[in-house]
């Protein structure tokens, strides 16, 4: 897992498997370091998701649902295929933008 | 290629298991030559089932004992995964879309409409007190 | 990180399956964070007596029933793999190098060799008429 | 697996997984080709192959045999350090030689 700041928005990028054995930790982290830099937006990086199974869905749930109380925006980017699929089974889509690019979200979030 | 074989696995409710999991039936299926989708269905759907044995049929408990038997027959493959926790008071209910009993833990609700989505059928017994089993077929193209 | 979590797989003595234990296992043992030698050695440990119990405990019937018992305590590795083949009828023979029963099949006989070679220990209990049980252990740095 | 002369020598380019199971279709695919080709000396490409176990030592005793009947050599290059252990072990570096490249046994069987 990665971190960048880009004015307000914090850059998580993902990388590995997201089950509920490693959504623990990656929640953990994210809060902390969402905390720690008093950023508004999240972005996600998918680019080096390999698996997600709905533990993933709920991560970003209470992601949205913490950003939500602060004023600010979740977004998503470079989301594979098959976790895409999966994105769009549970609906999160109402919730939170897919971009296509870092640069997309960027303009938008602007 | 054999037309027909199947294998057997029982571990720990730990959650690290979870992978380990994914990957044997991953391993046993991909004899069938399968696409990479249908491998990846699969495995999102064992995950989600036994995720749900850990989480809500053992309470997180990482001593309990799971089972999964996976089987194929030409390119039907069935996969069964097996808990003795504490069973569902009303699988329908439970089955529908963002239904969940968890309060802590960030659960979408998903996991029944995950394995449905991803395999071609999903039946559940439960029995409270005495444990799940969910049984899923897919056929593999 | 747990320190100790075990796991049993069983499979139809199909040598399809020589992969598919192989793979199993490593899975499991990669909660370790071994070296990628380490998880080497023991694919091939492994895939020396998963192929002992289908040729030679089984005389290739693929349709009988190999288990594997797999646990780790800290970085102590336990691995057991178990027939109810034909048994060995002297174990001290069997396990030296180049020794072989097998005529038709090439067997270099080595099997037991390299288990030894690739393991800490290795310990072999044989039942003529009942089975064979292997068991070895190391300890991942 | 892949094939190709030089000389009297037929070069076999192995790949993927040695085992038991697997050691079937080689042998047999191997034989073939040596008998179709006419061939004299074989020659092992050892660097696509990510595993081996003492069914391949079986496997080339086997061939070393049916080669030495036609006064024929047995070569391996590209060997992985993992099969390198075990054919030590094993001792078959009596039988047949290592060499480091293609171009050094070339030189060598010449
Ligand atoms: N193996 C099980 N043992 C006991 N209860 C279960 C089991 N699997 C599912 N359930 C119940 O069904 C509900 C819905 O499950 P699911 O659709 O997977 O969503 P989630 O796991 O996100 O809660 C769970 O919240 C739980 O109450
Ligand atoms: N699981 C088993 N059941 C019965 N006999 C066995 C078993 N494992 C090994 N043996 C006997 O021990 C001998 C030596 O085994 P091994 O060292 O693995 O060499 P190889 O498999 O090449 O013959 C075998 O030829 C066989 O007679």
């Amino acid at each position: 897992m990665e971190f960048c700041m880009h004015d307000t928005t914090l850059i998580v990028s993902l990388s590995g498997e997201i089950d509920h054995h490693t959504s623990v930790e990656i929640r953990e982290t994210v809060d902390r370091e969402y905390q720690k830099r008093r950023a508004k937006n999240i972005l996600f990086d998918f680019s080096n998701i390999v698996f997600m199974d709905s533990s993933g869905i709920g991560l970003l749930m209470g992601r949205y649902r913490n950003v939500s109380i602060c004023g600010g925006y979740v977004g998503l980017y470079n989301v594979p295929t098959k976790v895409d699929q999966i994105l769009n089974i549970s609906g999160i889509y109402k919730l939170m933008k897919l971009y296509e690019s870092k640069e997309h979200a960027f303009k938008s979030l602007a | 290629m054999q037309n027909s074989n199947d294998m057997q696995i029982e571990f720990a409710s730990n959650s690290l298991n979870e992978s380990f999991a994914r990957v044997a039936v991953a391993a046993f299926l991909s004899q069938l030559d399968p696409t990479v989708d249908e491998l990846y269905d699969v495995k999102m759907a064992v995950s989600e089932a036994v995720t749900n044995s850990i989480i809500h049929g053992y309470d997180a408990d990482p001593n309990r004992t799971i089972w999964i038997r996976c089987a194929y027959s030409d390119r039907l493959v069935t996969i069964e995964v097996k808990d003795e926790g504490k069973g569902i008071k009303n699988i329908d209910e439970a089955m529908q879309a963002l239904f969940t009993t968890s309060e802590e833990d960030e659960r979408a609700g998903l996991g029944f409409t995950v394995m449905q989505s991803m395999m071609d059928q999903v039946v559940v017994e439960s029995e409270v007190g005495k444990g799940t089993k969910v049984t899923m077929t897919k056929t593999f193209y």
